[in-house]
């Protein structure tokens, strides 16, 4: 078989730096080709010039055994090249109809929404995606947003389909629907490259592997040649540990309570229905469920961020419902919030002043009439120190960081404070192994000195391969409580999907 | 008692005409992420263009078309600084203004002199509308105005079309809320914000014509008198969308047409109050109907590829 | 290292826009019938000509200076205020007030009370419009623009009626007490201790936002609300405390001038410093030392506008296109720079280039 | 340099300081004109500054006496403050204050135009001339010779019709064109069938009003009848070239005094223009009792003011 696909040399450069360095891809038409690295190795860089959105400084590109010249989005897409891209490219306010057909070239003048909607059901039918038309897309769960990217490629009669970090976001269930749409397209003869942190899924899904390292190919091999252990050991160089231990904490006093406790979405409708939840010190309390069953509400009405229409929560025998969220902080919660760059971080801020964020009124730091800049400098070198941030200066702004190391910020800034509850939401979306090996550990040591963890998470692995305990939530109610050992995947999925733990805990596990 | 509502129906109209066209101009750029604090200093130039293409062709639609294309090239220098440079939008419409009240000055005393009477130009005629306008009452209100008012108020359903039926105002919505989506899909950014802002300036220097040639027939210095900035604030109280507009102008207009027959009326309130209607109406609308309004998100910001 | 060549660009591209602007107005001026090189002449020496000339400058850049101040502290905080105008008027009035009526106060005191008055009366102003926005959500552009047009025709009100001087013909309010008046720096000139007083500001503004905690709050508020509830800050608090400061900045404006140059409330006693603060800030990059350095030069342009009518008879109209060519050169100086440069500019806007200005040195 | 100075001091240097435009056809156009008078009579160097805000005044005033002009005029009372701060340092220099009324100073002196006979003869005119029993006044911004003027309208017109019911508005705007023809539009509907406006080049619009409703207006400050010759029946001018004048014919005798000069209907500074096209289609009889009430008001036998 001839590749469908060649890049030959590619060299891109930033200022400062050489994101591609002479990099050789040769896709094979019909196959899901890999792209693997750490953060920052160049896979988004190298699929953006493909694509378009880059010019490359060196190298040609051949396509359907002709060179081709790409010279934006529009090229790619008539040549039959789409691209999901790792930050979601939708516009909210506009309908799923209007998405999918934004920007094509046989639109007419006039748009004829009507025939657009059947055509884009029929298409999602066939790839067994189901998707209301004339939803607004900023009210679709990000799944439905995912399958949505993926439609408007496929509608643009993609040939070739880049998935850039498509998992990142996904519940299992979605991850099974999303390989199984793979599964289909790649039947019909056509192609996927396929960027992912999560091996596992590489290994499920691939058949071809190239890994990159620091902007050069590493290695091209073959799926079935390889296994997890190899792959990591390439992309990072060194072997990597993920077993962690657990604890039986089944005395430890009580951190947090929640009873019958209720709260509204924006719209008034109830999205915490009666939940009843306890943590105890040096616990980790998994929570898993499909994205958007109510665990951004949790995180909120536990950090005082959203109001609770009923119930209680008490803290350390202390009552903070509807505390003001200064108040929630004062208690010794952290909160490491689902979405850094919208709510964890000021991109246009120094790391600095990103350490400073929580702590900017506490004494040693606010003198009664000036902040003592010198101290909180000095305190910034040694948390950017004690957390490995990779960064050319505590004085940069944040959002010349990279995903990882904004992350490590953040985790550094909320573990500093020896918090008594951590509120972590999927504090390893979008990094790399290396990355996400460091803030798991950083996580369990917290554990280890006794404070008690809520963990949200829609990674079932990362749950498991953490939790001391697990509750599963549904549309704003928790289907069961259990305890970490004592459950299959399959059961959680189960749950996730609905069903209570009284109606799952027959079910036997096949191991 | 009915002559009066109606002649206050007529007056509402025509006062609303500028502020509408200048509206639904810029309902086209802010869709498409410009704001255009400018838009005062663009339709001064749009007064002086019309009045002064009258007066050198002898036709008011010489008048018109110069006004419109003036208009448009100083939403080009708009769109040049703002999108190519990546210029601040309010410094920038802010020296527009600034450059429209001095550019339309110079050049009227350049050509019509100064301390003298204003020439006799051709202006907008009252178009009647035939049989219609014979409709007692109602007719003379609504049917006897000049043909900006009619063209005015048919633009609404026009742009209500053009924005959300047609594959155009697609684009244009979409490079507004998310233009990196946008440029993802080829769509060229650049060239939508420069069009729109371009449609902009037309309908601007349009509307300066109607205050200068319709309202009136002839150019006085600073002629425009805020009505730029009402129009901008009607775009957001009409929450971007053309019949939310039409409302707001027709509100606008009928503040100040209340607030002149208050005063032709004799009353005790001092008429600096009266004067402050349409403003406090403004401010009233804006925090009584129309809530937490947002704009397109991508609205004031400069779009780097 | 790399920050030299940074702040060269920096330094000359605004110099040629400087320069492309009078090049450009020299022509505007020529193609309107005058002599572009007698217009420049008299515009230099009205502005920078005399020591008279130098302090008539910064009288009119006091103004200018706290308008700005009043632009950038909002924008600080993620609002535009486009109300430093209707600020302007109102801490005229209020400054107006004490001067007039509270002239028990003993001198010294007076003046104080005046000021503070002035800084009341622009920041209830301000903060008005700062609450529409938080309680309601109504857009400040917007609501700041109405709120001009309200404050000048209520002041047009007051100096008609209820503090027009009595037996006074012109709608004026009474000269204010000598008690209140900002005392003249140099003598046979009109520089007053407002310019002390812009300078007190500026210093004050930079405290103020990168060495105290609400300042620091403020920067966070206005790059990320969202960020700044998650960290337990009151954005509300936050806002309305910034446009109480920006409306205060701009009633400073308003209270110099009626204490260190008019002496009296007029309709219509500003022309047009809240507008010009705008492009002061916006030119100065909402920093401290470019708000002053742009103050200078907006000023420059109005004393030496006089002059050049006078002298070139060129007229006011031709020196508002003059205003407007520098505006605009200079937001648009980026075209004196390369592609990659100019995004820099844009992406380095809010904070860096304090750094950047202000030096390394005063943070460490 | 020394002999420059000496051929500067020969020409005559007068300068004038303008609140609004000289384009404004009104009270700065008709200074504006009265200036260009000066230069040609005169051989006058001349200078004037447009716009001056009241920030601006003193520095004005202090520059114009450093560049050597020996006459300077401030054009309205709202200069009387700044020109009083500047006097006192240049004694030689004659300081002009047209409409002010406290010549604080030997070197200055105030010359009011009687705004109030204005007004007071343009609504006579209005009520000799209405058909309806009702007539209205538009002022602009609301400042003394405006004021005076419209309430020397209203007078006149009682005094000559005591019937006439008399509509007036302040439009807070000399720029607001279009402002001041609603306005207009507006009295039309109130049944006014002949409207004069006081308002600078504001007042356009209204004769813009009447032209459209097919009434009468009635000019001011200037002849108007140019600007609609079918719709200004006749104008009150004011004419200030006739103040400056007198100011310099005063000069030249050595009397212009530190005092307050008015000039009116007496002399020549308030005339009823020409009556155009409407010569034959106003009757006799109107225009015989117009000339009544001229003398009168030059006599002081009527009350132009209230
Ligand atoms: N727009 C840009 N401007 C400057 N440098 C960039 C830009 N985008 C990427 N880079 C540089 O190129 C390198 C490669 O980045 P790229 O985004 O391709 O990494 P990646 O492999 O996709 O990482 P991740 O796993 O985080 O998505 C980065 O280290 C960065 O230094
Ligand atoms: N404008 C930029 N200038 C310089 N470097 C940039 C720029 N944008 C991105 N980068 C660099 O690109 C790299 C990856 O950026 P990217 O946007 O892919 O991060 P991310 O996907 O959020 O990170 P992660 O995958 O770790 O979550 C980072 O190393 C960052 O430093
Ligand atoms: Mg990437
Ligand atoms: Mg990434």
């Amino acid at each position: 078989m001839s590749p469908v696909l060649e890049m030959n040399g590619i060299v891109k450069r930033f200022p400062g730096v050489l994101a591609n360095d002479h990099v050789d891809l040769r896709v094979e038409k019909g196959e899901v080709h890999a792209l693997l690295g750490e953060n920052g190795a160049g896979k988004s860089t190298l699929m953006n010039v493909l694509y378009g959105m880059y010019e490359a400084d060196e190298g040609d590109i051949r396509f359907k055994d002709q060179e081709v010249h790409v010279k934006g989005p529009g090229d790619a897409i008539a040549l039959g090249i789409g691209m999901v891209h790792q930050h979601f490219m939708l516009v909210p306010a506009l309908t799923v109809v209007e998405n999918v057909i934004l920007g094509m070239k046989d639109n007419g003048r006039v748009l004829d929404l009507k025939a657009a909607a059947e055509k884009i059901t029929a298409l999602a039918e066939r790839y067994t995606m189901k998707i209301e038309p004339f939803t607004l897309v900023g009210q679709m769960s990000v799944g439905q947003q995912q399958r949505l990217e993926i439609l408007k490629a496929l509608y643009r009669g993609a040939e070739l389909l880049i998935l850039d970090e498509p998992t990142a976001v996904l519940t299992p269930q979605e991850v099974k629907g999303l390989f199984n749409m793979i599964g289909a397209f790649t039947s019909e003869g056509r192609t996927v490259i396929f960027i992912s942190h999560k091996l596992k899924e590489v290994m499920a899904i691939s058949d071809r592997v190239t890994v990159l390292r620091s902007g050069k190919v590493a290695h091209t091999l073959h799926t079935s040649d390889t296994d997890p252990k190899e792959l990591a050991r390439l992309m990072v160089g060194r072997e990597i540990d993920l077993s962690c231990e657990k604890f039986s904490c089944a005395d430890n006093r009580e951190v947090l309570r929640m009873e019958r406790v209720c709260a509204e979405n924006e719209k008034g409708m109830a999205i915490l229905k009666e939940l009843n939840l306890t943590i105890r010190e040096g616990e980790i309390l998994g929570v898993a469920g499909v994205d958007g069953n109510g665990q951004d509400e949790l995180a909120e009405v536990l950090t005082g961020l959203r109001r609770v229409t009923s119930g209680t929560i008490t803290m350390n025998e202390k009552d903070i419902t509807n505390a003001s969220c200064r108040h929630i902080l004062n208690q010794g919660v952290s909160h490491i919030p689902a979405d850094r760059q919208l709510r964890g971080m000021i991109g246009d801020m120094n790391v600095v002043e990103n350490l400073l964020l929580m702590r900017y009124h506490d004494r040693p730091f606010a003198k009664p009439f000036h902040l003592d800049w010198k101290r909180i400098e000095h305190r910034a070198e040694t948390l950017v120190k004690e957390f490995q941030v990779k960064t050319p200066g505590i004085k940069v702004p944040m959002a010349t960081l990279s995903g990882g190391n904004q992350q490590k910020v953040v985790l550094g800034r909320e573990i500093e404070r020896n918090p008594k509850l951590l509120v972590a939401m999927h504090p390893v979306r979008g990094l790399d192994i290396g990355a996400t090996e460091y803030i798991h550990k950083r996580i369990i040591e917290q554990r280890d000195r006794g404070c008690a963890i809520l963990l949200i998470s829609t990674e079932l692995e990362e749950i498991l391969e953490l939790s001391d305990r697990i509750v599963v939530m549904y549309e704003g109610e928790i289907m069961g409580s259990v305890d970490c050992s004592c459950v299959t995947i399959e059961q959680l999925g189960l749950m996730m999907a609905g069903h209570r733990w009284e109606e799952v805990a027959g079910e036997k596990s096949e191991g | 008692m009915m002559e009066w509502i109606f002649e206050f129906i007529a007056a509402d109209l025509r006062t609303m005409t500028p502020i509408l066209l200048a509206a639904l101009g810029m309902a086209f750029s802010e869709r498409a992420g410009s704001v255009n604090i400018g838009a005062e200093g663009i339709m001064l130039i749009g007064a002086l263009a019309g009045a002064a293409g009258s007066f050198l062709f002898g036709s008011i639609w010489a008048g018109a078309f110069v006004a419109m294309a003036s208009g448009a090239l100083i939403a080009l220098l708009f769109a040049y600084l703002t999108v190519t440079l990546y210029a601040d939008q309010i410094v920038v419409g802010a020296g527009l203004n600034v450059l429209g009240l001095g550019l339309s000055t110079s050049i009227a005393r350049v050509l019509f002199g100064v301390n003298t009477t204003p020439p006799q130009l051709d202006a907008y005629k009252i178009v009647p509308i035939p049989l219609l306008e014979k409709i007692p009452l109602l007719g003379p209100a609504l049917f006897q105005q000049k043909l900006l008012v009619y063209v005015a108020i048919v633009l609404v359903p026009i742009v209500h079309f053009i924005l959300f039926r047609t594959n155009m105002g697609l684009k244009i919505r979409a490079v507004g809320e998310h233009p990196q989506a946008c440029d993802t899909l080829g769509i060229n950014v650049y060239r939508t914000r420069y069009a729109t802002l371009i449609i902009s300036g037309v309908f601007l220097g349009l509307a300066g014509s109607y205050v200068s040639l319709g309202l009136l027939s002839f150019f006085t210095e600073n002629m425009i008198s805020g009505r730029g900035f009402i129009a901008l604030a009607a775009v957001v109280f009409g929450k971007w969308k053309p019949k939310g507009i039409l409302f707001a102008a027709l509100l606008f207009g009928a503040g100040d047409a209340l607030q002149f027959r208050l005063q032709a009326s004799g009353t005790e309130i001092p008429y600096q109050f009266l004067l402050m209607v349409p403003y406090v109406l403004t401010i009233a609308a804006l925090i009584g109907l129309v809530g937490k309004a947002k704009g397109p998100a991508a609205r004031g910001k400069p779009y780097l590829k | 290292m790399r920050k030299s060549t940074i702040d060269l660009s920096k330094a000359v591209s605004p110099l040629l826009a400087i320069f492309f602007a009078l090049l450009f107005g020299g022509a505007a001026i020529y193609l309107l019938g005058f002599n572009p090189l007698a217009a420049y002449a008299s515009l230099a020496k009205g502005s920078v000509g005399s020591i008279k000339a130098v302090t008539e400058t910064i009288v009119k850049a006091v103004p200018l200076i706290f308008t700005g101040l009043g632009f950038a502290v909002a924008k600080r905080c993620g609002m535009i205020n486009i109300g430093a105008e209707g600020q302007l008027y109102m801490g005229g009035l209020f400054a107006t007030a004490v001067g007039v009526y509270w002239d028990f106060l003993p001198p010294g005191i007076h003046l104080l009370a005046a000021l503070a008055a002035g800084v009341v009366g622009g920041g209830m102003w301000g903060a008005l419009a700062g609450w529409f926005k938080v309680r309601f959500g109504a857009s400040e552009i917007i609501t700041t623009i109405m709120l001009n047009y309200i404050a000048s025709l209520f002041i047009s009100f007051l100096v008609t009626g209820p503090m027009k001087e009595p037996k006074g013909e012109f709608p004026q309010s009474s000269q204010i007490a000598h008690t209140a008046q900002l005392p003249r720096i140099l003598p046979g000139t009109r520089l007053h201790l407002g310019f002390i007083v812009a300078l007190l500001a500026l210093a004050f503004f930079y405290y103020f936002l990168w060495k105290t905690a609400s300042g620091y709050e403020m920067r966070v508020v206005g790059m990320n609300p969202e960020a700044a509830r998650y960290a337990g800050m009151n954005t509300a608090k936050s806002s309305l405390l910034a446009m109480f400061m920006a409306g205060g900045f701009s009633g400073l404006a308003g209270a110099t001038e009626i204490l260190g140059v008019q002496f009296r409330l007029f309709q219509n006693f500003s022309p047009g410093y809240g507008f010009d603060g705008i492009a002061v800030a916006l030119l100065g990059r909402n920093t401290p030392i470019g708000i002053f350095l742009s103050g200078l030069l907006f000023g420059m342009l109005r004393a030496g506008a006089n002059m050049m009518q006078m002298l070139a008879k060129v007229p006011v109209s031709v020196i508002s296109i003059m205003q407007a060519f520098v505006i605009l050169f200079v937001v648009g100086r980026s075209f004196f720079e390369t592609r990659k440069s100019r995004v820099n500019i844009l992406e380095s806007e809010s904070e860096s280039d304090l750094e950047a200005e202000v030096g390394e040195g005063d943070r460490v | 340099a020394g002999s420059q100075e000496a051929s500067e001091e020969e020409a005559l240097k007068v300068a004038l300081a303008l609140p609004g435009p000289i384009s404004d056809n009104g009270w700065s156009a008709s200074a504006y004109e009265g200036l260009m008078m000066i230069e040609e009579n005169y051989g006058a160097e001349v200078s004037y500054t447009e716009n001056v805000s009241t920030s601006d005044m003193e520095d004005v005033f202090r520059s114009y006496s450093e560049l050597g002009y020996s006459i300077i005029f401030g054009h309205g009372s709202q200069f009387t403050d700044a020109i009083h701060a500047v006097a006192g340092d240049y004694p030689d220099i004659q300081f002009i204050i047209i409409n002010g009324n406290s010549p604080k100073a030997p070197n200055i002196a105030c010359i009011q135009v009687a705004d109030d006979q204005q007004g007071f003869m343009m609504g006579a005119v209005a009520a000799l001339l209405t058909k309806t029993g009702t007539i209205g006044v538009i002022g602009g911004v609301e400042i003394p010779p405006i004021k005076m003027a419209v309430d020397g309208y209203m007078l006149g017109a009682k005094y000559a019709d005591p019937n006439v019911e008399v509509l007036s508005t302040l439009t807070g705007s000399f720029d607001d064109v279009a402002k001041a023809k609603e306005t207009a539009l507006a009295m039309i509907g109130n049944g006014a069938d002949i409207v004069g406006a006081i308002a600078n080049q504001a007042g356009l619009g209204s004769i813009e009003g009447c032209k459209e409703r097919g009434v009468m207006a009635v000019g001011s400050n200037q002849d108007q009848n140019p600007v609609a010759p079918d719709t200004v029946v006749v104008s009150v001018v004011k004419s200030i070239p006739v103040l400056f004048t007198f100011a310099f014919e005063k000069m030249a005798e050595g009397s212009l005094e530190p005092k307050v000069y008015r000039l009116g209907v007496n002399e020549g500074a308030v005339y009823l223009s020409s009556w155009h096209g409407f010569e034959d289609k106003v009757p006799a009889e109107v225009k015989a009792k117009l000339e009544t009430i001229k003398d009168e008001v030059g006599s002081g036998t009527v009350k132009t003011q209230p």
